[in-house]
């Protein structure tokens, strides 16, 4: 229980670390870019300054402490402020609409990577000495050295620009109703290339942590002692080895969970995916800094409840964790 | 230099003369506690009780043994003793002749030049050999340093210089402590070194400082059998030429007979029996000193020897048991054992047992 | 002692064992042979290097990567296991010889349930039904004095000396006819240690097993082997009866090793141990292997290797000195 | 010591191929002006052809060309040269070709050119950013580890949190903000987003040889902190340093070139990430100009895979079980 409770009070204070800096950030940068901003916005009629103003908090009496705590309420409310590229709409409605494609595409690209990259592991060790395992390996580490977004315009180019076999861009197709089968379909056929970029993009760190985690393990005695009881090969690789070498894996899923979101997010900007990293995009050209401050919450976010999800499975998958509260 | 093999006269034997005429105290333990905070947040407040209420005398050029199973507090006590953690409560005094009242108590953590001067005089030999030398340097390094803090690098003459003085000093005490020809030593790194090598060259660094007191931790636990011996009779001969005082930590009872002139027997982080080795080997008198004698391997009092029979781990020292610590285990336990802690009583002179019995 | 008794059960002929390394080939285990008998303890001891984990694991032939065997025999029952297939020697092992390893902190699965590692080698070799595993289970907790309650736990929620109770129910689950029991105590207490070298000699009696108990601490086996084997280098150099050995050593290294403990008793002996380091195995020296380190060595004992000889009944020693 | 670490080093295959992969990217960006054919940011080519040269039209000698050292007389020749200086432009949208080998950008450029001065710029912004996050994660990990307590707690606490807040982003969040565009502030903010990861492995192994036994000989020795730290420890954490040095620069050469790719860098720079950046703006996929965003990519990812290879490498020397057997 104090494993689990340790864990709540870290992310409620990871929480609060990244409201803090979202707040602090702009108001910390040499040139006061808010500042900046309001000038830039001279032409657009008066109420809109105004709600910018009150947007950002500027142009208030209030002390910097103070505005910091009317920031925390309004957050914690739900209130993001005004997005300025699509002004008046609020940054809350923006980012409703893009935060299914995210969580749908990333979601799912980020577990298929996972237990892929996991099961790969687990043999790359298991048969190590086999030239099938040293060459996935090599592959993969190669491949994990692209950038995201560099992978994703290579796979654009030849499925999309050459073959023709997919679509380049959006989430799915216009032609089609909204609901039923064949969006469905539609909402497949577009996600595939940007799913595959992730998944491939990111196999390789789970191969290259199973693996390692594996090998250290296979040199345990209790594999051994496993070994002389004459248990099925089977058994020993699985409830012997690979549950022990995948505690430590999901510990690193979630350290690298942002890493991955990260990734993913530019695989949106490059696919024109309609999720938040493409909204990020467009924020950062636009110079939407109350979306762009409002997208690194919610990623921050999303990854941190990732995180304490992964830490409640190792909860439930060691039992020296449930017992000591390490 | 006599080396332990050619010894003329044979330390372990001489040593039993020396038992009761001991002189003067060089240190001594007053009712000394350790208890380590437990880092948790909600075991706030509570404490690992590994050493409770120890006294004991170590006199002058005495070889006295610590001896108790895992967790009884043996090491804790030698490292309290080497300032390595400040005590709890109670009082460390060392002889100090240049203090006024002839001793210099110590009840908290020294510092700077004070602490320097004390490491001069109190030195630790560590229990793992593979541990307790950096890797990443080599023997000559290794052994310079002491020499080089404590500015003990001699020069035979005017001409000599300092650096070729602290290898000269560097040769001696390899060969001093059996390790030749030492020029093949000292460019060697750690892991070229045997178990047994490495607790040579560990052994040579702590007498370098020539202190006056040395806390050996279990010096030879980690040593195959058949090197243990020769480190064993090692140090006896260093301790017989330089008159120092030794507290050997051991959990082997056979080993502290071997050693030492009087041994103090420690079970979860409290004295049970302290006493002169053959009255505590021979006649124990407390039960667990029973428990261990009977448990030791003995093979040359006969085969199949009937034994003591105990169950029961170790305790808990965050909630050690009430009254006498060995009550749940000890097969003559009475009502009143588990209610007050017995005092250390004397049963001989110069033999003292905590416990009812 | 070459020629085959028929009531042993377990036989080492010529053993040769050990490590393909770049350098060369490591002879950990050099023509080793023995003849072990049913219901009999035969206590193998040696300093670290000498050998006798790997002639442990070559018996069980539980090879893994570089390790392999030789040369020599290994005859179970009569039957050459020296090559058999994978597939027998794994219904060999815990079924006909099992084994307690050497620290019993690591050799149990931490994430597996004491009961589930107990089961599994038992349900493996098709015993029968989780039902009976689990009352069998039970059943060796219980020899071992294990509470029943335990069946559930977790390793991490025992003790060291029960964790190695533990592994010695797991080794007695399939009631196998010989126990390798590989330094079971180095990293223990004195106290734990006897009582678990107690309780093994207790089961022994009552389930007239045949016990090889490896350790590097000879003091330990003399009071409770019957066989004694001193290995030294990749061989074995002194072997018989414990007490004929322990009272009438003959060999200069059994001889040393027994100066290396002091006693509990009796007037304090200064001891000599045995000085030096064993040699390399990967270029071992040429005659007998001791020789570097021998108090007693004498011309020729650089050139020739001294076989095995009787030098009393059933003792044996490979030394041709005095 | 460091020999046995060299020695191991270069005597395994992985690490040796990787490192003479980083040598010879090295090697290109030091060589840069003498291997690139053009100018990588201009699309003007200036070439002067000398049209004719008169010779002796006039021959003078004066005091002042008096060598004072050899006092040899020094005759100099007037010569009139005519020059032609003729400025032509490269051709926009280049193919690949003799004269240019991966074509020209939307404006003119040599992409080529621009690959070898872009390997300067990212490897220097990589291994930049390298060593700065190494060296404050070491500084905090020390700290951290070597002093424990409060210190200890609030270094740890702070460093799971970043942690565990997708650096990415934030990387983002703050690049927006900067309003000098460059590449000391990319140096910057990729050092401040990436700290916490190597500071969470180098104090576990702090925390790990301060509680080893030699470390505690040293200090019962009477040697001063200083030396602890520095002497004792340090030492033992040399490959893992190196590990995390390697890591480092790769996330940074990655990271730069994302940032860029976004346009949060100084697009007028010449790196990897603004090539592709340059690329993407004027849709190079969709014309099919491979030749304009697929190089800079299998340079980022060479770099990439000769640092994970020579960490491959540092694990599987530090960590015997790794090694091919």
């Amino acid at each position: 229980m104090k494993y689990f409770f340790r864990k709540i009070g870290l992310l409620l204070f990871a929480l609060f670390v990244a409201m803090t800096l979202n707040f602090f950030i702009p108001r910390m940068m040499p040139g006061d870019p808010a500042r900046e901003l309001i000038d830039r916005m001279q032409g657009i009629p008066p109420e809109a300054m105004e709600s910018i103003r009150i947007a950002f908090g500027l142009d208030t009496k209030d002390t910097l402490i103070v505005q910091y705590g009317k920031y925390l309420l309004n957050v914690l409310k739900g209130e993001l402020g005004i997005s300025l590229s699509r002004f008046p709409t609020p940054v809350r409605d923006v980012l409703k609409i893009a935060i299914p494609w995210t969580l749908g595409l990333m979601g799912f690209a980020t577990i298929l990577s996972f237990f892929i990259g996991t099961i790969l592991g687990i043999g790359a060790a298991w048969s190590r000495n086999k030239r099938w395992a040293t060459l996935t390996v090599g592959t993969f580490i190669f491949i994990r050295s692209f950038p995201y977004f560099w992978l994703g315009l290579l796979f654009i180019y030849f499925f999309g620009f050459r073959l023709q076999v997919f679509p380049i861009g959006n989430a799915y197709s216009f032609y089609v109703q909204k609901g039923g089968w064949d969006y469905f379909l539609s909402v497949l056929y577009h996600g595939f290339l940007p799913a595959l970029t992730i998944t491939v993009s990111s196999l390789g760190g789970w191969i290259l942590t199973m693996r390692n985690n594996m090998i250290n393990v296979l040199a345990e005695d209790y594999i051994t002692v496993a070994l002389a009881k004459g248990l099925p090969l089977r058994r020993i690789k699985n409830l012997y080895a690979a549950k022990n070498a995948m505690l430590p894996s999901i510990t690193s899923f979630a350290m690298s969970l942002g890493f991955v979101v990260g990734g993913g997010l530019l695989t949106e900007m490059v696919f024109a995916y309609p999720g938040v990293g493409l909204m990020l995009w467009q924020a950062v050209q636009a110079k939407d800094y109350a979306m762009m401050q409002a997208i690194f919450l919610f990623i921050s976010v999303a990854v941190l409840i990732a995180n304490f999800l992964a830490d409640l499975a190792i909860l439930l998958l060691d039992p020296r964790v449930r017992d000591s509260g390490r | 230099m006599t080396r332990p093999r050619s010894g003329k006269s044979d330390p372990a034997i001489s040593r039993l003369a020396t038992v009761n005429d001991m002189t003067e105290e060089i240190l001594r333990l007053e009712s000394v506690s350790k208890h380590f905070p437990i880092r948790s947040f909600r075991r706030f407040g509570e404490v690992v009780h590994a050493m409770d209420d120890v006294s004991f005398i170590l006199g002058k050029g005495e070889v006295l043994a610590l001896v108790g199973e895992s967790g009884s507090g043996k090491t804790t006590t030698a490292s309290v003793i080497a300032q390595l953690y400040p005590i709890t409560s109670g009082v460390i005094r060392l002889a100090d002749p240049r203090s006024p009242n002839g001793f210099q108590s110590v009840s908290r953590k020294l510092s700077g030049k004070e602490l320097l001067s004390y490491r001069k005089r109190v030195q630790m030999i560590f229990q793992d050999p593979f541990g307790s030398l950096n890797p990443t340097h080599t023997i000559e390094h290794i052994l310079s340093r002491p020499y080089l803090i404590h500015d003990k690098v001699v020069r035979e003459n005017e001409g000599e210089k300092r650096k070729a003085a602290l290898k000269r000093q560097l040769q001696q005490l390899l060969r001093s402590v059996g390790l030749e020809p030492p020029q093949q030593f000292l460019d060697k790194f750690p892991h070229e070194l045997s178990g047994g090598q490495r607790q040579r060259v560990n052994i040579a660094r702590t007498f370098s400082i020539e202190p006056e007191i040395v806390l050996a931790d279990e010096p030879t636990s980690m040593l195959d059998v058949s090197i243990r011996i020769s480190i064993m009779n090692m140090m006896l001969a260093f301790q017989e030429e330089r008159q120092m005082s030794f507290l050997y930590i051991t959990h082997d009872l056979a080993g502290a007979r071997y050693m030492a002139q009087r041994i103090v027997v420690m079970y979860a982080g409290m004295i049970m029996e302290i006493g002169t080795s053959d009255e505590v080997v021979q006649r124990s008198a407390h039960p667990y000193t029973k428990l261990l004698r009977s448990a030791a391997p003995a093979p040359e009092e006969g085969l199949m020897r009937k034994r003591l029979i105990t169950q029961g781990d170790i305790p808990s020292l965050i909630h050690p048991p009430s009254g006498c610590r060995f009550h749940p285990r000890c097969p003559y336990v009475m009502a009143q054992c588990s209610k007050t802690i017995p005092p250390l009583k004397e049963v001989e002179s110069g033999h003292s047992i905590r416990c009812f019995l | 002692m070459k020629e085959t008794l028929p009531e042993s059960i377990l036989e080492c002929q010529d053993l040769v064992a050990g490590y393909e390394l770049k350098a060369g080939f490591v002879r950990a285990v050099d023509g080793v042979s023995f003849a072990l008998k049913r219901g009999e303890f035969l206590g193998i001891a040696g300093e670290s290097g000498c050998g006798k984990t790997t002639l442990a694991y070559a018996v069980m032939r539980l090879f893994r990567d570089n390790a392999k065997i030789k040369s020599g025999k290994i005859l179970f029952g009569g039957k050459d296991i020296t090559h058999a297939p994978e597939e027998e020697i794994k219904k060999l092992r815990w079924e006909h010889i099992s084994m307690v390893f050497q620290s019993a902190m690591n050799a149990l699965n931490p994430v597996l349930q004491i009961g589930e590692q107990l089961t599994d080698g038992w349900l493996a070799h098709k015993r029968g039904e989780v039902r009976e595993a689990k009352a069998r289970a039970l059943e060796v907790l219980k020899l071992v004095d294990i509470p029943e309650d335990r069946y559930n736990a977790y390793p991490h929620q025992l003790s060291g000396g029960m964790k190695q109770r533990v592994m010695i129910a797991m080794a007695l689950m399939l009631q196998p006819e010989v126990i390798i029991l590989d330094e079971p105590t180095t990293a223990l207490d004195v106290v734990v240690q006897r009582t678990i070298i107690e309780k093994i000699q207790e089961l022994r009696k009552t389930f007239r097993f045949s016990v090889i108990f490896i350790t590097h601490d000879l003091s330990l086996l003399v009071e409770i082997s019957d066989l004694l084997a001193i290995m030294y280098a990749g061989k074995i150099v002194e072997y018989g009866p414990a007490s004929e050995v322990f009272y009438n050593p003959v060999h200069p290294y059994t001889r040393g090793l027994m100066a290396s403990f002091p006693t509990l008793s009796g007037p304090i002996v200064r001891m000599g141990g045995i000085e030096g380091k064993p040699p390399d195995l990967i270029d071992p020296p040429s005659g007998c292997r001791f020789y570097p380190r021998c108090p007693d060595r004498h011309d020729g004992c650089d050139r020739d290797t001294p076989p095995l000889r009787q030098v009393r009944p059933g003792h044996f020693a490979a030394c041709d000195g005095e | 010591m460091f020999k046995d670490i060299g020695k191991l080093f270069l005597g395994n295959k992985k690490a040796l191929f990787g490192l003479l992969l980083l040598l010879f990217f090295a090697l290109v960006g030091l060589l840069a002006p003498v291997i690139a054919p053009y100018d990588p940011k201009s699309n003007r080519v200036e070439t002067i052809t000398v049209l004719s040269e008169e010779r002796d039209r006039s021959r003078t000698i004066s005091r002042e060309d008096l060598d004072p050292s050899t006092e040899k007389k020094v005759y100099s020749q007037s010569v009139t040269t005519t020059y032609e200086r003729i400025t032509k432009k490269l051709p926009l949208k280049g193919k690949p070709s003799s004269a240019h080998l991966l074509g020209t950008t939307h404006s003119g450029q040599d992409i080529f050119s621009q690959l070898i001065w872009g390997t300067r710029v990212s490897l220097t912004v990589g291994l930049v950013t390298g060593l700065f996050t190494t060296v404050l994660s070491l500084c905090l990990a020390l700290i951290a580890g070597y002093f424990g307590g409060l210190v200890d707690d609030v270094i740890s606490l702070f460093t799971n949190v970043f942690l565990v807040i997708p650096s990415l982003p934030l990387m983002i969040v703050i690049a927006a903000y900067v309003t000098v565009r460059g590449v000391i502030p990319i140096i910057l903010i990729l050092g401040l987003t990436s700290w916490p990861w190597p500071t969470r492995v180098l104090r576990s192994q702090v925390v790990s040889l301060k509680n080893r036994d030699f470390v505690r000989v040293s200090k019962s020795l009477g040697e001063k902190p200083s030396y602890v730290v520095f002497r004792e420890i340090l030492p033992n954490m040399i490959s893992l340093v190196m590990a995390s040095f390697f890591s480092s620069t790769m996330a940074a050469i990655i990271g730069e070139a994302t940032l860029e790719f976004i346009g949060l860098g100084n697009v007028s720079v010449v790196s990897w990430g603004t090539m592709l950046y340059w690329a993407q703006a004027n849709g190079a996929l969709l014309a099919g100009f491979w030749w304009w965003f697929l190089p800079p990519g299998i340079c980022i990812a060479l770099i990439g895979t000769s640092f994970a290879l020579m960490n491959f490498a540092i694990d599987e020397i530090s960590n015997p079980k790794l090694r091919k057997r």
